[in-house]
This record gives C-alpha cells, structure tokens and sequence, in this order.
C-alpha cells in the first residue's frame, strides 16, 4: 500500500502539487481585497505553471542539460526545451509583475489606498 | 431575350448619385442648385426607366449583373414586366413630387431641407432598385435601405410626435425585416437559389406544409408591414407627422408600394401559385386582406383629420392589391397590379391636395374646411376627381384594376371577394365623398365658428387664391393621367398591358384552378 | 471572508487530488524518459544542439538559437514592461530632490560606513561576475539576462545604499529606456545581418563574417544576441528602479 | 532583389515595426517628432508588405512558410501565411497605421516632455507587432509570446486613458494573466501528449494520441485563454471597463482589433489542429455556442443601460464577439466565412466607431450620448461615419455587418441551428435600439455643447472639423465597411474558400 502511494507520489504527486498551487493562486486573486495580495498570488499562479513545464522536462538519471565530455546519448540529460520555454515565461511574468506594482503605484498615487473595496464601493459604476 | 445593359442600374445609380452630392454640397449651394440636382435627376432616371418600357413590351428584358454580392449570388438587375410598371410609377412620380416638394418646403419654410432631398433621393433609388432586383438579396438590399432612409423622412420634424411616430416605423419595419432576412436565408439554404422567377421556384411540396406556410409568412410579413396590412399597420397612421410630401411619398409611391410590390414578389416569383395554393396560404392572405379593407374604411370614416383619413384609405387601398394576389387568378394579378398604378396617382392627388390645402391655409382638420372650394377651385376639383377614382367610378383609374379584380375573383369561384371588393367601393365614397362635400358646400356649413376660433377664417373665407404653382401644376398632372388612365389603361407607357403580361408569365397563361 | 478562503482553498486542494487520483494516466509520470515530451524533440537537440550551435549549454541553443525569435520578443517584453512602467507613472510628479536628504535622526541607519564599505567592495564584484557568467553562457550556465540582471544590480547597490545624491552614475529613466530600446536593436540587427548574406532572420550561420564553420557563427551570433539582451535587461531593470526611486518619499 | 524581398516579407512585416518600436524613443530624444514618424512609417512599411504578402499568397495558392533562423519545424520556429491570416494580417496592418496617424494629434510632440509622446507610438507599435505575430506564428509557444505582448502594451494604454484606466487595466492584468496562464497549461497539456510545438506537427501528431481526457482538459484551457483574450461572455469581465477608459486614440485598435486576434488563434486551434472529426468536438462546438449565444444576449441587453459612448460600444462587442465564437461552433464552410468575415468587418466597424468617439472627445470633450445634440452640423463627415458604422452594426444592408450576418445565418440553417438564426435576429434588433438611440439624440436633440476656444486645438486646419489626420482614418473606417459589404464574395470566394475548404 505504501509502495504504491510512493510511486503515485513520486510520479504523479508534483501535478498535484501544481495544480495546487494554480488553483490556490487563482483563489487569492478572486478573494483577497488587497492589490498587493492579488500580485502576489498571480505570481503563485504563474509559478504554478512553470513548475509544471519543468516537471514534464525531468528524466530518471538525467543530469543538467550542458555537455559533458564523454557523457552522450540522449537519456544522459534532462529535456532542454521545458527549461528554455520557462525562462521566457519567468522573464514575461517577470514584466507582468514590474507593469502590475508601477499600476499599484499609480492607484495608490490616486485612491490613496490599494484596497480593494475602498476603491471600488461607492460611486465607481458611475 | 435578354439584353445585357447597364440601364437598370443606372436608373437605380442617378438618384444615389443625387442624394450624395446633395449631401456633400448642401448647405454650400444655393437651394435653387439643390433642387436642380434633384430634378434633372428626377428626370434624366424617369428617362432612363421609359426608355426601357418597349423592349420590355416587346418581350425581351434587360439584364445586369454587377458582381457577386455575397457568394453564389449575383448584385444583378432584371426587368422583367413587373418590375416595369413599379419602376415607371416610382419614377415618374418622383419628378412631380419633386416639383411639388420644392413648392411645399418653400412654402412651409421648413428646416433641414439637405437632409430632407437627400433622403428622398435615397428612397427612390432604393424604390427603383426593388423593382429591378433580380433576386431576393439585391431585393432585400434595396429594401432595408428604403427602411432607412424614410426614418429621417418620417422624423423630419424632429419633435417628440416625430420622434415618437420614428420609432414606431422602426420597430414595425426593423422586426419584419430580420424577419424576412431569416427566411430568405433559409429560402436559399432549401433552394440553393433567390432568383426570382415568374411562377415561382418552389415546388409544391419540396417541404412540408408547416414549414413553408412559416416561410412564407416570414417572408411576406415584410411586405405586409409596409404595405400596411391589418395588424401590421400601426406605423402608417403615425407617420402622419411627416410633412405632406413625405406622406405623399410614403402612401404613393415608395414605401408602401414596395410593400406591395413585396407581396407580389414573394407570392408570384419566389414561392409561385401553386406552391401558394398549395399550403393554403393564399386563403389566409386573402382573408387578413378582405379584413384590412373593410376595417380601415370604417376607421377611416371616423377620422376628422384630413391626411389620417387618408392613411386609413390607403390601408385599404392598398389591401386591394394584397388581396388581388392572393385571388390567383391572372385577371386579378393585372389587376392588382395596375392597381398599383392606379391608386398611386390617385392617392398621390390626393394627399398633394391635402398638402397644398395646409400650406396654403393651414387647415388640416376636414370639419374646418367648409367653402374651401371657392378659394382653391382647382385643387379642390383635383380632390373631388381623385376621391371618385378611389372609390372606383369608371372612367377614372380605380375602375380598371378594381373591375379586373373582381373579375378574377369571380373567375375563381371566389364571390365573395367580388362582394368585398364592391363594398368597399361603397365604402370608399362614403367616407371621401362627403370631404368633396364639405369643400364645395358653404363655409358655415361646417365648423364656422371653429374656423373663426382657429384664426384661419380670414385666410380660408377672404380668399388668397389657389395654391402656388409648383404644387398646383404636379396636382393636376396627377389627376389628369389617373383621368387618361381610366379611359386608355394603354395610353402611354402602356402599363396595363404590362400588368397583363406579367400576370401572363406567372400563371403561365391560364387560370389557376 | 476568512472562513470562506479556507473552504474555497480545501475544495481546490481535494478537486486537485481527486483530479490527478482519479485520471492518473492523464499526464506522463514524472521522470519517464520514454513520454512523448522526452523523446521527441528532446532527443533531436540533446543530440544535435552541440554539433548544429556550438553551444554547449543546451538550454542556451535552444532559447537564443533554435528558439531564438522567441528570445527576441522576451527582450521585447522586458523593454516594453519598462517603458510602459515609465507610461503609467510619467504622469505622477517626481519628489523633489531637495527634500531628499535624509533627515538627522536617520542618518545614522541610512549611510552608516560599513554600508559604504560594503558597497565599494561589493559593486566591482558583481560587475566582473557580470560578465563571467555573460561569457559563460554558452558553455555554461548563465546568460544574458542573468548578466543583464547582476549588472542592474550593481547599478541598484550603487543607487540604493549611499546618500541619494552622490551616487556613482545615475541615469534618468527616459536615458535607461532608450538604451533598452538599442540593446533590442541590437538584437534585431543581428537578426537581420543575415538576410543580406542570404540566409533567414536569425541564421546565425549566414551571418556575413569569415569563419571556417558554421557553428563558428552561430557562436558569434549567440554572442552577440547576448550583447543585447544584456543591454536590454539592464537598462530595464534600472529603468523600473529610477522611475519607482523617483516618486518613492521615503518619510512612511 | 524584390523577389528575394518577398520571400521575407512574413518577418518582415513583424520587424520593421519592431525597429520603429525599440528606436522611436532613442530617436525622439533628439527630434522629437521624429520617433513619431518613424513608428507611422514603419507601420505603413507593414501594411504595404502585407498586401503584397496577401497577392503572392492569393497567386501561390498555398499556404507560406518561414523559417526563422533558418530551422526547419517542428525544431525551430515558422510562420505561417495562409489566404485567412494573410488578409486578418492586412487589417491589423491597415488599422495599425491608421490609429498612429489617428493617435498623432493626441500625442503631439512635446518639447517639454519629448518622451510622453514616444513611449505612446512605441507601446502602441508593440500591439500591432504582438497582433501581426500572433496572426502569423505557426508556434503554439511562440503564440503565448505574442499574446503578452499583445496583452503588456494593452495595459499600458488602457493605463494612461481616463483616471479609472489604471484600475480598469489592473483589472485587466489580473484576468488577462489568468487566461494566458491557462493557454499556456493549454500548451503544456497538447506538449505532455505529443512533444511538440508546432502547430502543424501538433496537428498531425495528435491524431495518433488516444489519450482523450488530456485533450479535452486542453481544449478547456485553451476555450478560457482565449475566452478571457477575446472577451467571450462568462470570462469578459475586464472588457467593459478597459475599453471605457483607454486611452481614446488608441481606444480603436484596442477595441477593434486586439479582441478578435485571439478569435483568429481560437479558430487555429479548434480547425487545423484538433481533428474536427472527433466526437467530443461536437460537445466543445456546443459549449461555444451557448457561450456565444449567452454573450450575443448580454452584450446587447446590456449596451441599452448605458448613455455613455463607449460604455455601449464595449458592450456591443461583447455581444459581436459572440457572432464570431457562434460561427466556429456552427463549424461548417458558411459559419467560419461568416466568423472571419465578421473579424474583418466589426474590426473596422468598432475601430470606426471608437475613432468617431474620439474626435467627440477631441473636439468637444463628449463622452455621453446625450451629449451629442446637433453635432453633426459641426461634424458631418464624422456623423456621417457613425451613421454608416451603426447601420453596419445592426447588420443593415449593403454594409459590411450585413453579409457576415448572412454567411452566419446561412450556415447556422445549412446544420439545423434554427436557435442561432433566431439569436442573430433579436441581436441585430437590440443594436438597431441602442444605435437608433444615438441617431435620435445626434439628429434631433437639443443642443448642448458649446463650442471650445479657437486656441485649443491649433492642429485643425481652418474649415475641418477635426485634423485631417483623424478624419483620413474616419473616413477610411466607414469606405472600407461599405467596401466589405460590397466585395465580400472575394472575399470570401477568392481567399476564404480554398483555405477553409482545406481545413475543413
């Protein structure tokens, strides 16, 4: 039983973990009234996703996905191409979040405050 | 025969060309430059369209496509007998309206009068273009378009009545428009075709009956909101507002008659007589015209105002034709169709009557217009002819295609239809007769004292004279071609002769059984 | 509303679970090198990146060579975040660099001298790591945006610890977002230098300098791509710092 | 030389663009109306590529390919030029250049502030570059890229409009990072399963994958990714808002274009890369078109609450977004032609619509419709093109509105959905309400505003009413709805038919 809880962690329990994670991001940006928190868990949510890239990129035995001498073959290295898409999503999630706090600085430049239902309550539907 | 030429849709291009550079050019020329272009367009299409009538006679027709619309089918034009005599009733009317607008407009004094032509030239074109379609898009093309451009006509003044009577318009012909849409669509999906062919493309019975009676009705309540059939004839009394040319217009010759002209379209060239008769349509057509008819004639009895009394005339009148298509037989269509001929000179007299009385004297109620005949002697001998025609008196126009329909009906084992038809003769002169009355007995015999009260006395019993010329001349041209009409149906362009061979080509020749 | 979070949260942990439970063949197990994610494309670059870019870091082929139009508009995304960060803020006025100074009684914990000591020493550091790990890219791990990001660092240490007014270098934030905008350029110019040699927008190995093979070139063009997302990244990042530096008071 | 030209011109519409963009503010630091220029430049660079790219696409008849960097797919990147994103790249291209010309007297120079002006035209640029390279990748990846780009200089001009712009484009932030996460698991899930990115090579091998839930898990990513992006109705949430307090001069490409791009990427993905045969496609088909016909519903309903211009033009797009989803889920030939014939046409329709918003601004400072009393004596030639744009709207012929309702309707009977017929019905009926409401209050109100002191607007040329730079667009918006209406069978037959057919 146990065996068998393992192995269904060990090669299933990350996307279940990812999906965790995205899920509980997505939650804080619906529920939490503050700007700053939703940012934050945008950044949980988007993390969630490149967790998820690089778990489908892992290999048994497979090491870092620079040449060694003497090392080839393809089951040597993990799969470089996870690796690569992820840096380009961690640089664009990475502008996201630098336009979202220059937006929180702008808000609070007019509000006064980044909460969400002092902002947002009387008088916006207008 | 068919002759490939640009003619169609040139006499459809002129007026559109007119109302755009009446648009662009406006308000920088002069009003007289205005309006010059809308008479030599008036003109140069009424030219365009006769020139058409003999090859037509002859039985050839011209043809032209402009380029595929949407795909598979064509932007195309086709003049077939039909088609004619709507085109040269629009066209020629266009010109004396014109003339008679300018008179009217001038002498009203009225505001935004670019925008007013443009529309009108619109209109036209759109009425033109109806008559030439050569399939159910180009049709509904021109006819969504006469939708829109008689709204500003219908709202010209701008007021909350305008606005209100706008709306009303709008929603009626807005609605039955998608709806004709709808069905035009399906229509091409069963068919794969639109074209319109003489006697129809539907087979009887190529779907169930159900859904082609839905067809049907979809695709014919278009033509039935404009023509103003009852129920669907709420708009028509509202857009009495109107100032009286738009009126004229919209009860004579454009958008009604499109509506008509619809009915005509979907019964005899879409869906055909025998698929008609076959789902039984043609029984509920007749009956919902047979209703119109009588109930507008006691409405209209009832009405004091002069032009509402005369919108309620026109439902009628115009069930007339609605009523001669659904009959079926080939005497009847010609019939129904010159009628179409017919009541738009008469009713066109009569509502310039009207038009000029107002200006003239500012009256619009009939109860205040006793003695009128001594100041306007012409116009009101105009009115008194007109009202004879509607009725149907012989020797005037209303007679021949009222006497043709009644004939087919009879033809077709339908007397009862003739009875209508003869009662609403009847009816007819028993609620214009007594407006000619009123005009040519004495002033206190009617209303003095209102009259006085009004304002208007001095204008009405001192006596100014007629109306101006430029809307005295279009009256009388009217009324004395719905005379000639009614003696030679031929003289002329020989329209009835159209009328019959249309009908001809629809029924194939004989009588539906 | 806290109570709600919590449930909310639970339902989306066991719908997680009960999902990979429930359907545990949807995706491949972690780690198997025969799933179709490990053994296609995969298999072509761990054989082929060495001998087709010279790079022997395989992540570097693949992002600035293989996918190198992709990098491209990545370095994109970096500048416009800045200039858009630069947008949205322009119209909020600067604080007044003579209300700077930093007041007596915080003197002490803004500029203290182990602060400044640090800083001297630190800054060259970073810098010359800067330029190790730009250099290491191809054949090891780094890059250009981690050397983009440690030469803006250094700029921020520079920025940041010294009393505002006497720092080293100090650019405006309009200088640093042209300068990510060259530093794009850049890129784009090595993209288009072989079209006229007659290769494809970024065929490193039609780019028109002499060299006796083809993954010569595709060094140099990893190289000098390289140059730019570095410019790019840095200006950037000092970009976002001067224009959220400039309308900070620090006094809450 | 020319013909070694065409070969790139795939790139090369992305690119010279992107030149504009990165240089327009080192260049404006010192002229600074040349950064200005130099973006308007390369745009129309662009659009004149893209036509010659829709020609030798149209004479080639077949699809284009470009490798970038030289690797040929699925290893590296390509472009992918078919008759449908030719011309979808022509329009953005061609509206492109027309907002920048449009934006130019909003954004005049300044000598104080030379950068407010560059950084606008290089943020504005980055849209029509993201929009090009989403309508031309063939990378589902790559896809991703271009959509933040698209969406990070969609924030950026939304924030810099009204005073609400800054929250409206958090809002959106928030939402638009929500669904591009979920394209990228979208992605993520398509790779698990095949291994690859290319659109092509998925298409292919996807066909040999029996594992259905990974499919349908993906394709409910990708329905909310691109549902967010393009504003399809439970997922339009930030739409409203965003397109309310943009920035007015770029107001039209952001509401005109940037949501029907994703439709585009939508139709890609459910048409050429999914096997259509499947049976499950039939329920995903479904669930689009109840969340079309819901959105078609509620955007129209909902645009008659509001008097403010704008406010009614995002809700309607909410409802013609609808029209474009409802014709992917009809799924036949005459559904996807009338879908992408209604991109084109309601691309120029809104933009057109939200360009004669914004001269309102310019000129008067209007922004309710009750407000807009008697204008059109001052503004013919705009009201004129409000007056064509709203009929086009409510799919009144012979504009362009009209025809991609027809194919709608005409594929909806050809597979039996009566109910959708019905839907494009009462839509064009509720949008004839809200739209005749305007002409009333534009015709026949009472006169409200005054006219603003003669200094304020120096750009104006005596005798125009508004720069001649805004009015060429306008003008261009209302000839080119009138040019589709009437062409739309070349559309649709000279480009549409073989590529569709192809798919299909």
């Amino acid at each position: 039983m146990i065996d068998i809880i393992e192995t269904f962690l060990a090669e299933k329990g990350i996307y279940m973990m990812t999906f965790v994670l995205m899920g509980l991001g997505i939650l804080g940006m619906i529920s939490c009234g503050n700007y700053m928190k939703k940012i934050m868990c945008m950044n949980i949510m988007q993390v969630s996703i490149i967790f998820f890239f690089l778990a489908l990129g892992q290999k048994e035995q497979g090491t870092l996905p620079v040449f060694v001498e003497n090392l080839l073959g393809a089951d040597a290295y993990i799969n470089p191409l996870p690796h690569a898409l992820m840096l380009t999503a961690i640089v664009v999630s990475l502008g996201t979040t630098g336009v979202a706090l220059a937006l929180l600085m702008k808000i609070k430049g007019i509000y006064g405050t980044i909460e969400e239902e002092e902002i947002t309550g009387e008088g916006w539907r207008k | 025969m068919t002759i490939i030429s640009i003619r169609p849709f040139l006499a459809v291009a002129v007026s559109l060309l007119a109302a755009l550079l009446i648009l662009t050019l406006g308000n920088k020329v002069k009003p007289n430059v205005r309006e010059g272009i809308t008479l030599s367009a008036a003109v140069i299409k009424a030219a365009l369209v006769f020139s058409m009538v003999p090859a037509v006679l002859s039985g050839s027709e011209y043809y032209f496509c402009l380029w595929e619309i949407v795909d598979g089918i064509e932007f195309a034009f086709r003049t077939d007998a039909a088609g004619m005599i709507f085109a040269c009733v629009a066209s020629g009317l266009w010109i004396v309206t014109s003339i008679y607008s300018i008179g009217y407009m001038r002498g009203h004094h009225e505001k935004n009068q670019t925008g007013y032509f443009a529309a009108f030239a619109v209109c036209l074109s759109s009425a033109i273009g109806i008559s030439f379609a050569a399939n159910l898009v180009t049709f509904f093309i021109f006819y969504e378009m006469l939708t829109v451009a008689t709204y500003p006509l219908v709202a010209h003044y701008r007021d909350d009545k305008a606005k209100a009577s706008g709306r009303k318009y709008l929603a009626y012909t807005l609605i039955s428009g998608q709806l004709f849409f709808a069905a035009i669509v399906a229509v091409y999906a069963i068919y794969g075709t639109c074209d319109f062919k003489a006697g129809g493309f539907i087979e009887p019975g190529s779907v169930s009956m159900g859904i082609m009676l839905l067809l049907f009705f979809l695709m014919i309540g278009g033509g039935a909101v404009k023509a103003g059939v009852m129920p669907l004839h709420g708009w028509l009394p509202s857009a009495m507002v109107a100032p009286t040319p738009v009126s004229a217009l919209l009860h004579a010759v454009a958008v009604v008659k499109a509506g008509a002209f619809c009915v005509l379209r979907v019964v005899c060239y879409v869906f055909g007589p025998s698929a008609v008769s076959w789902c039984g349509a043609d029984r509920i057509l007749a009956w919902f015209a047979v209703t119109t008819i009588l109930l507008s004639s006691f409405i209209a009895m009832r009405k004091d105002n002069l032009k509402a009394r005369l919108a309620f005339s026109t439902i009628g009148q115009l069930s007339y034709i609605v009523l001669g298509i659904s009959v079926l037989a080939p005497y009847s269509i010609a019939g129904a169709m010159f009628h179409i001929v017919a009541h738009a000179f008469l009713k066109i007299t009569l509502f310039m009557c009207a038009g000029a009385i107002f200006v003239t004297t500012h009256l619009s109620e009939i109860s205040t217009m006793g003695g009128l005949a001594k100041r306007m002697p012409v116009t009101c001998a105009c009115f008194g002819l007109a009202s004879l025609g509607i009725a149907g008196l012989p020797l005037l126009a209303g007679f021949v295609s009222k006497f043709n329909i009644i004939r087919g009906a009879l033809l077709m084992g339908k007397p009862l239809f003739a009875a209508v038809l003869v009662a609403a003769a009847l009816l007819a002169i028993s609620y214009l007769i007594p407006v000619v009355r009123i005009f040519f007995g004495k002033a206190d015999e009617a209303g003095d004292c209102e009259c006085t009260a009004s304002g208007h006395a001095a204008d009405v019993c001192g006596g100014h004279g007629d109306a101006t010329p430029a809307m005295l001349i279009p009256i009388v041209i009217t009324a004395a071609v719905s005379l000639i009409l009614g003696i030679m149906p031929d003289a002329g362009l020989h329209l009835y002769d159209l009328a019959v061979m249309a009908a001809d080509a629809i029924t194939g020749g004989g009588a539906i059984v | 509303m806290e109570k709600k979070k919590i449930i909310g949260a639970a339902v989306i942990i066991l719908a997680a679970v009960a999902a990979v439970i429930w359907a545990p063949d949807i995706l491949p197990a972690v780690g198997d090198a025969e799933s179709p994610v490990n053994s296609y494309l995969s298999t072509y670059y761990i054989e082929n990146s060495l001998e087709d870019t010279g790079a022997h870091n395989m992540v570097t082929a693949v992002l600035a060579d293989y996918r190198g139009f992709d990098t491209l508009f990545e370095t994109c995304v970096m500048f416009l975040a800045g200039i858009t960060a630069l947008m949205v803020l322009s119209s909020t006025a600067k604080v007044d660099k003579s209300q700077r100074e930093i007041q007596e009684p915080y003197k002490a914990s803004f500029s203290g001298t182990v602060l400044d000591t640090a800083f001297r020493v630190v800054v060259p550091i970073i810098v010359i790591y800067a330029f190790y790990v730009f250099a290491h890219g191809e054949t090891s791990l780094g890059g250009g945006f981690q050397a983009g990001a440690l030469l803006a660092i250094a700029y921020m240490i520079d920025r940041i610890i010294p009393n505002f007014n006497n720092s080293l270098g100090n650019m405006t934030e309009e200088a640093a977002a042209m300068t990510a905008g060259v530093g794009v350029f850049i890129y784009i110019l090595t993209g288009l230098l072989p079209m006229f040699n007659g290769g494809n927008f970024l065929q490193y190995e039609k780019l028109p300098f002499g060299a006796e093979h083809a993954a010569e070139l595709h060094s140099t063009g990893i190289i000098m791509i390289e140059i730019g997302v570095v410019v790019c990244v840095m200006a950037t990042i000092i970009n976002i710092l001067e224009v959220v530096l400039e309308r900070t008071e620090f006094d809450d | 030389m020319i013909s070694y030209m065409i070969n790139h011109i795939p790139v090369l519409i992305v690119i010279v663009p992107l030149c504009g963009a990165v240089l327009c503010p080192a260049i404006s630091h010192f002229s600074p109306s040349a950064g200005k220029r130099t973006v308007i430049g390369a745009l129309l660079a662009a659009f004149c590529m893209s036509i010659i790219q829709l020609a030798s696409v149209i004479k080639a008849g077949e699809a284009f390919h470009y490798w970038l960097g030289g690797w040929q797919p699925p290893y590296g990147i390509e472009f992918v030029i078919d008759g449908v994103n030719g011309i979808i790249i022509v329009l953005v291209s061609f509206i492109g250049f027309m907002t920048a010309l449009f934006s130019s007297p909003f954004e005049e120079a300044d000598k104080e502030a030379p950068f407010r002006s560059a950084g606008y035209y290089s943020i504005l640029c980055f849209l029509v570059i993201g929009l090009l390279g989403l309508s031309s990748t063939g990378d589902a990846f790559n896809l991703y890229v271009f959509m933040e780009i698209v969406a990070l200089s969609g924030y950026g001009l939304i924030a810099i409009g009204e005073k609400k712009g800054p929250i409206a484009a958090f809002r959106y932030l928030l939402t638009g990072t929500i669904g591009a996460s979920a394209y990228l698991l979208g992605v993520g899930l398509l790779y698990s399963a095949t291994g690859t990115l290319n659109m092509a090579d998925l298409a292919i091998r996807l066909r040999e994958v029996d594992n259905m839930p990974v499919i349908v898990m993906a394709m409910a990513c990708l329905i909310v990714g691109f549902g967010i992006k393009m504003a399809l109705f439970p997922l339009h949430g930030w739409q409203p808002a965003a397109h309310s307090y943009a920035h007015p001069a770029a107001d039209p490409m952001i509401a005109g274009v940037m949501i029907k791009i994703p439709a585009y990427a939508m139709f890609r993905f459910f048409f050429c890369i999914f096997d259509s045969s499947l049976p499950m496609m039939k329920t995903i088909f479904t669930i689009i078109g109840i969340m079309a016909v819901l959105g078609i519903l509620f955007g129209s309903l909902k645009a008659l609450r509001y008097d403010k211009f704008n406010k009614i033009l995002a809700y309607s797009s909410i409802g013609q977004v609808g029209y474009i989803a409802l014709g992917f889920s009809i799924g036949n030939f005459y559904g996807i032609a009338g879908a992408v014939l209604h991109i084109l046409s309601h691309a120029f329709m809104k933009t057109g619509l939200f360009y004669t918003s914004a001269a309102f601004k310019y000129r008067y400072g209007i922004h309710y419709t009750d407000q807009l009393g008697q204008v059109y004596r001052k503004m013919p030639v705009t009201c004129g093109a409000l007056v064509v744009l709203s009929l086009s709207m409510t799919g009144l012929p012979p504009f362009a509105g009209f025809f991609s309702k027809w194919y709608l309707a005409l594929g909806a009977i050809q597979n039996g959905q009566y109910l959708y017929v019905a839907v494009l019905i009462i839509s064009s009926l509720l949008s004839a309400i809200y739209f005749f409401r305007i002409f009333e209050r534009l015709f026949m109100g009472e006169k409200t505003v005054t006219e603003p002191e003669s200094d304020a607007h120096e750009g104006t040329a005596p005798g125009l009413e508004v720069p001649l730079r805004m009015l060429i667009p306008i003008g261009f918006a209302a000839l080119m709805v009138i040019a589709l209406g009437l062409g739309n069978s070349f559309i649709v037959n000279g480009i549409l038919k073989t590529t569709v057919m192809g798919v299909l």
